[in-house]
């Protein structure tokens, strides 16, 4: 047999005229027409951050508006339209393209491939997701609402029917909604057909289902889930398009339609979008605490069942975002008992990151302190998670400031955490530099600080009977010291990412070089130079375990002699 | 690379060897030209359907265009290739290992009951505990019946107001509840035991059998009055105390026996958790061929 | 360069199309598709306030059903014919393939000319005409986007562009076109049994 | 798993490759008891702070039997509202106690198993899983899940499907945008905004049980002191019922988002000794006032398009878009509780609504200031 051996990529250099500074319109051009993964991958996480820094900023508007009761920072209106953006923002624009980014870049990298199954679809899934951001934000300038020119959607990025319908949101704000979210659908549509294919088809040799890094299998169970949950919303979007355009009566309560129907249709969608951020992040985890634990990952095929577990389960449990809908005391007690094994395999995910610290030499760079930070917010998360699903409590909760609290939690305090702490960790892999570690922790403790000062509190009015979704609130109800220490914490958190940005900025130029295997790691991806060339291997590379470089580094002492 | 697949299927895995060119899809604009088409086509309905006219053009050129690129042939383009040996090294060539008794090597987890083991337990412990159950009905409540409702009926149902003869007659529904409640605890402790008695340093029937149910009834004791009021003002303590400890006897005793305990408090704590633990290298001459010293 | 033994069994490393897993992958997506339309037809069956309901005016269409689940059979065939590297009969099947569909278009949109035209349903007269229109719209344009696609197939056909070793895409294209016949048989039950 | 292993149970030993095993043991048993210490200080030195923050957090709350201005979840006035706050406290103290025993684990791993200056270049041992450990936390959140759910269903079978007795009261509550309309259908009473209910008390209980529509859009009916919150969905009715146990004002408001001003639309809720209410309702049953000194502005009222939206009984105007005014200086606060009801607000209501609500769907009348004036001198009589 030719291959006994694991045929590792050189430092490759790609041909000199690919690498050399080219004039500007050159230079665009060539990210313009790329099919490279790789590039599609940075193009993502790079419009990503673009639109959190601007989802960003609208979350900093609506705090300054609630910083002190009967504010007028923003109208109400302007208020309204913030909060649908920054939610259908982060949800669309940010989350799931940098996720996606992420699996874009490094899922070929992982599996030993050189490029996705389809490169030229993933360039359109691309330019498809990108071009429905921009129509949806083209809405503050073209968009016709009740108040005039330049109205933003401003339903709330759940939409809830009748709302939406042409007698209470006139003119086109909530039709920029349907069609950018349609557009966007199906480029994300593309881009889960394609991670699919990828991975089922494109795999090195030896790279069987159960060697593949926890990532890859992460972002497998992704977008088999995103099939299943993103084209329902399409779905209903079109329904709601239908109503608005030809006069349709899905959600047209006057003429017998049902407003709760699009609630279900909504959340069969919302609920697994949740799943759909929050595994990748799942991914992310399971790459880098290991790495700087110095284990393998504690239970990798526990791993994998409890992932697949939580998707199908996370198909059984929207209408838990209905209790207070009017179901009926069965229909809420099997939507308690849904929701409530979640945390089962949620929780076997948590002891098993533990169980890999549990005796490893844990090194606290930024990537770890991300990670680490992640394992304690996600516990509360699940935990609010619970108070939420028990029915009752929820009647009180729903809608309230407890409920903004709890799911930040889990988009900042474990997504947003988690997608800093895979910037951190991969950024030398995609630019060949360094992250500045100084900077990195600055920013870490800064918006850890931020994150808690913010959505700690969030929690507390919540109790106090805070509804969400008020652009001002009665000054005697005992909110105000709360809401502007809220305020702070935002304030605090927006440094913070603005520090990540000028790290991101400033490293790229002056970064120290990385190498390419700057932390010691397993997978595939940090056999490649830094940045890997176009064609990702020279050599197919040929794999015997989950950690392939593991194997190299210790032959006395492989991984694949336990692995059964 | 598009075509990895089908070259490695047709290949057997021989892939371009250094020096080579590798074939990378060619660059195109064609996606990007279809998707803002798509995106046009959408934008024209909220603003004029020359838009959407325009879009649609847009997208048939795309397609074409997209369809040339692929039809009858994938475009490629050639990239030469630099390759350089490149080392993949660690500073930590030390690899620690866990501690086990010399006769534990070969199998691991050391120490563990089957997980059958723990079903079988739970089972048997399900069956013994419905005898003291049926006691009390029968010598406290004059019905067999009273136990089976408590759970079925009362502990579970909407069931602020019912009445003791109520309890005591027969219902369908109850019975098949208060059967799944039943079988269903019975077998995810049987599970615990399986799992949890090996680790447990000495006398797990003691321990799982008398101190668990203990503990347990005793937590329940506390939390039953929020758990469900109806049930708490019914259930005799006494008598709980009993089946539970019945069915901690009973399952402790078969899952230890199915187990054949072997006493393992010299063992570590991870050893008697049953991680399995690399670094037994001479004593898995079955687990790989046998390693190359000359790579060293 | 660093190298590790490795177990000497040499397995052969087979992996599924990639083709044929994308092509699953966006069935199972459209299904999801077709499913929430499903239900909210199912849903609103009988809920309309006004008239005209599916009992007044919607005839059974065996005719246009055998039409279209039997172009899955002849698709069938066209499939096992560009196998065995004979291009006349897949040809043959395939343009027949074409022509079951396109009566199946056709027959639709003399159904819904009839529909709108003599009976006065249309989308926006009540729950029924929405959902229906939007329901059967949906997988009419399902049937349209695989007609196009089977006809440029053809076209290459004719030219002489498909050859034998394309028998993997086509095969990879008609499930697709199986599936919009599935779709079909989910459609007519809850539509014109079930509904009706 | 609480306690699971003491450092000295988990004896490292090193590969073939070196014995230095013994020297290593020995500085580790030394750095241990020093690592403890740092430990210990490291999570006093973050839970403290952290500790006072929460605290300083929860301080408002306010937990107190009766009606308060901060509407807390955690001081309920009537039955759902308790059984809700009794299972609150249950799921509080589970999750606590989760939350200490994997959030202690976690704490600990990580500073005691963090990189030391004094650590050699080895790897630690590789640990791949444990079916045994894996098993029993897979089956003891089960348990835990089992116990949740059995509660969380007898509370939801209790509040949900009680049982309406004969001396309830009836509400039927229909949500417009941005106001609250009170119908009492057996006693004929039609108000808005301000619900008043009466009293009720284990002797003698008087639940109030409120009937859900919406006239428009979602909203939600939340009164946190007394109940969950319901929402109010068109051409989807829903039920609730409280029976509070104290007399006071309970605020709350919508909780559903329903447009612009979503925010102001706020809810109060009067509970009335049984006197009270009885003279409330004798009030409420009372057609409206004829006071012939403001025949002017009652003249305007009628005149304009007030009548359109507006009812006053005993006029021409049977409106039904905005709320009943026949009885409307028996109300404490108008645009639905966005200002208190005085002369002048009323005055700054007509004029110009977006001045308290902006996006309210009462129009600006264009109406002169004389007009203004004998408008709410007509509307001041309405009692």
């Amino acid at each position: 047999m030719a291959d006994q051996t694991l045929p590792i990529a050189g430092s490759l250099e790609v041909t000199p005229q690919r690498h050399s500074p080219a004039l500007l319109p050159e230079w665009l051009h060539g990210w313009v027409v790329t099919v490279d993964h790789k590039r599609l991958g940075i193009l993502y996480v790079v419009y990503s951050i673009f639109f959190l820094l601007v989802a960003g900023a609208e979350a900093l508007a609506i705090r300054i508006q609630l910083a002190w009761p009967n504010n007028h920072f923003l109208s109400p209106e302007l208020y309204n339209e913030m909060f649908t953006m920054h939610g259908t923002t982060m949800v669309f624009l940010v989350g799931m393209p940098i996720l996606f980014g992420f699996a874009n870049y490094l899922v070929p990298l992982m599996i030993g491939a050189r490029d996705m199954a389809f490169p030229r679809l993933n360039a359109f899934s691309f330019w498809m997701t990108a071009f429905g951001g921009l129509l949806l934000y083209y809405s503050f300038i073209g968009g016709f609402g009740l108040y005039g020119m330049g109205a933003a959607p401003d339903v709330g990025w759940w939409a809830y029917a009748p709302l939406t319908a042409k007698a209470f949101s006139p003119g086109h704000a909530t039709d920029y909604w349907a069609l950018a979210l349609i557009v966007s659908g199906f480029g994300t549509l593309g881009t889960a057909i394609n991670v699919i294919a990828t991975t089922l088809s494109m795999r090195c040799r030896g790279m069987s289902l159960l060697r593949m890094p926890l990532f890859v299998w992460l972002m497998l169970v992704v977008s088999g889930l995103t099939l299943v949950t993103i084209t329902p919303l399409t779905a209903a979007q079109i329904m709601l398009t239908i109503d608005r355009y030809l006069g349709g009566h899905f959600f047209d309560t006057q003429a017998g339609g049902s407003a709760v129907v699009w609630m279900h249709f909504f959340w069969i969608f919302g609920h697994p979008e949740v799943y759909v951020l929050v595994m990748p992040v799942f991914g992310i985890a399971s790459e880098i605490i290991p790495v700087f634990s110095r284990k393998a990952i504690f239970g990798y095929p526990a791993m994998v069942a409890a992932s697949v577990a939580i998707a199908f389960v996370s198909l059984g449990v929207w209408a838990h975002h209905m209790f207070t809908v009017g179901m009926t005391s069965v229909g809420n007690a099997f939507f308690v008992l849904s929701t409530m094994l979640v945390g089962i395999p949620t929780g076997i995910k948590i002891f098993n990151w533990v169980a890999t610290i549990w005796g490893g030499k844990i090194r606290f760079a930024t990537p770890m302190l991300f990670c680490l930070a992640f394992l304690f917010q996600f516990l509360i998360a699940g935990l609010t998670g619970i108070m939420l699903s028990v029915a009752p409590w929820n009647w009180q909760l729903h809608n309230s400031y407890f409920v903004i609290a709890h799911f930040h939690y889990v988009l900042v305090g474990a997504i947003v955490f988690n997608i800093f702490a895979a910037i951190y960790y991969w950024y030398p892999k995609v630019t060949g530099r360094m992250l500045s570690e100084t900077l990195g922790k600055w920013h870490f403790w800064l918006f850890l600080i931020g994150f808690h000062v913010t959505f700690d509190t969030m929690h507390f009015v919540g109790f106090m009977g805070m509804p969400r979704s008020i652009y001002t609130y009665e000054p005697d109800r005992g909110w105000n010291h709360l809401n502007f220490i809220i305020s702070i914490g935002g304030m605090i958190q927006g440094i913070a990412v603005l520090l990540f940005a000028w790290n991101l900025v400033q490293s790229y130029f002056r970064g120290k070089k990385a190498g390419n295997d700057p932390w010691d790691a397993w997978t595939l991806e940090w056999s490649t130079p830094s940045p890997p060339p176009a064609y990702n291997f020279a050599t197919d590379p040929v794999v015997h375990s989950r950690r392939p470089l593991w194997d190299l580094k210790h032959p006395e002492d492989p991984d694949w002699k336990y692995e059964a | 690379m598009a075509e990895t697949a089908q070259q490695r299927e047709s290949q057997g895995g021989v892939v371009a060897a250094h020096g080579e060119t590798i074939h990378l899809p060619a660059p195109t604009a064609w996606p990007i030209v279809l998707a803002f088409g798509c995106t046009m086509a959408a934008a024209g309905l909220v603003t004029n359907l020359w838009v959407t006219a325009f879009g649609a053009a847009l997208m048939l050129a795309g397609c074409v265009g997209w369809f040339r690129q692929v039809l009858p042939h994938e475009a490629h383009e050639e990239l030469p290739v630099v390759a350089q040996a490149v080392t993949i090294t660690t500073t930590r060539r030390l690899v620690r290992h866990i501690e086990i008794g010399a006769e534990h090597r070969a199998h691991l987890p050391v120490e563990t009951y089957p997980i059958t083991s723990g079903i079988k337990g739970g089972i048997a412990g399900g069956i013994a505990m419905i005898f003291p159950a049926l006691a009390y009905g029968l010598i406290a409540q004059h019905s067999i019946w009273y136990p089976v409702n408590l759970l079925g009926g009362a502990g579970v149902g909407p069931s602020a107001h019912i009445t003791t003869a109520e309890i005591a007659t027969f219902h369908w529904s109850w019975l098949v509840v208060a059967i799944v409640i039943h079988s269903v605890t019975c077998l995810l402790v049987g599970l615990l035991y399986g799992a949890m008695l090996p680790m447990l340093p000495r006398r797990p029937v003691l321990l799982g059998g008398i101190l668990a149910p203990l503990l347990w009834t005793g937590l329940l004791h506390s939390t039953m009055g929020i758990i469900n009021p109806a049930l708490d003002a019914r259930i005799q303590w006494g008598w709980f105390v009993v089946s539970q400890v019945t069915f901690g006897v009973v399952a402790g005793l078969v899952v230890a026996r199915e187990g054949k305990i072997r006493t393992s408090r010299g063992l570590p704590f991870f050893a008697r958790m049953g991680i399995e633990a690399p670094g037994l290298m001479e004593s898995h001459p079955d687990a790989g061929p046998p390693v190359d010293k000359e790579k060293h | 360069m660093s190298a590790i033994p490795v177990s000497p069994v040499a397995e052969p490393w087979r992996l599924p199309s990639r083709g044929r897993v994308a092509m699953l992958a966006l069935i199972a997506g459209e299904s999801a598709i077709f499913t929430i339309f499903v239900v909210a037809y199912v849903f609103y069956i009988g809920k309309s306030l006004t008239g005209p309901t599916p009992l007044e005016v919607l005839a059974i269409p065996w005719f246009n059903t055998i039409c279209l689940l039997s172009s899955s059979v002849t698709i069938l065939l066209a499939e096992r014919q560009i196998e065995r590297g004979k291009m006349r009969g897949f040809t043959m099947w395939w343009a027949l393939t074409i022509a079951l569909g396109t009566i199946f278009i056709g027959d639709t949109a003399v159904e819904w000319h009839k529909l709108i035209y003599i009976d006065g349903l249309t989308i926006r007269t009540n729950l029924f005409g929405t959902t229906f229109y939007s329901l059967v719209g949906l997988h009419a344009t399902h049937v349209v986007v695989g007609l196009i696609g089977l006809s440029l197939i053809l076209i290459f056909t004719l030219t002489g562009h498909v050859k034998e070793q394309h028998s993997e895409r086509i095969q990879v294209f008609a499930l697709y076109w199986h599936f919009v016949d599935a779709v079909w048989v989910v459609v007519f039950t809850v539509v014109y049994i079930v509904g009706r | 798993m609480a306690g699971v292993s003491r450092p000295s149970s988990f004896t490292p030993r090193v590969s073939d490759l070196s014995r230095k095993s013994i020297t290593r043991n020995l500085a580790r048993k030394q750095m241990q008891s020093r690592m403890r210490e740092y430990g210990e200080r490291a999570i006093r030195l973050i839970s403290v702070p952290f500790l006072c923050f929460v605290a300083t957090c929860a301080a408002p709350i306010a937990w107190a039997d009766g009606p308060q201005s901060s509407p807390s979840i955690f001081a309920p006035a009537s039955t759902p509202a308790s059984s809700i706050q009794d299972l609150s406290w249950f799921v509080l103290a589970i999750t606590g106690g989760i939350f200490v025993t994997v959030g202690g684990l976690l704490a600990w791993a990580i500073v005691r198993y963090r990189a030391r200056k004094t650590d050699d270049d080895s790897e630690p041992a590789q640990i791949y899983g444990s079916t045994q450990v894996e098993l029993a936390w897979t089956v003891i959140p089960i348990l835990i899940v089992v116990v949740l759910f059995l509660t969380t269903a007898r509370i939801i079978f209790a509040i949900q499907d009680a049982p309406k007795p004969q001396v309830a009261l009836d509400v039927t509550v229909v949500g417009h945008q941005f106001w609250w309309e009170f119908r009492y259908p057996k006693l004929g009473i039609v108000t808005a905004n301000e619900l008043h209910v009466p009293v009720s008390s284990a002797l003698e209980p008087r639940p109030t049980f409120l009937h859900l529509l919406s006239a428009d859009v979602d909203h939600s009916f939340w009164v946190p002191q007394l109940a969950g919150k319901t929402d109010l969905i068109p051409n989807h009715p829903n039920d609730m019922w409280i029976d509070p146990r104290h007399t006071g004002l309970y605020v709350g408001q919508c909780a559903q988002f329903c447009g612009v001003e979503h925010a102001k639309m706020l809810l109060r809720v009067y509970v009335d000794t049984p006197e009270e209410f009885d003279a409330w309702v004798k009030q409420q049953r009372q057609r409206g006032t004829q006071d012939s000194s403001v025949a002017a502005g009652r003249h305007i009222f009628e005149t304009q398009a007030c009548t359109n939206c507006h009812t006053i009984a005993g006029t021409a105007a049977m409106g039904t878009f905005g709320p009943d005014l026949t009885h409307l200086e028996s109300r404490a606060t108008i645009a639905s509780g966005a200002a208190p009801n005085t002369p002048g607000n009323l005055h700054a209501w007509i004029q110009d609504p977006d001045h308290f609500k902006p996006g309210a769907l009462m129009p600006a009348m264009q109406l002169s200031d004389e007009q203004i004036s004998e408008l709410v001198a007509y509307l001041t009589t309405l009692h």
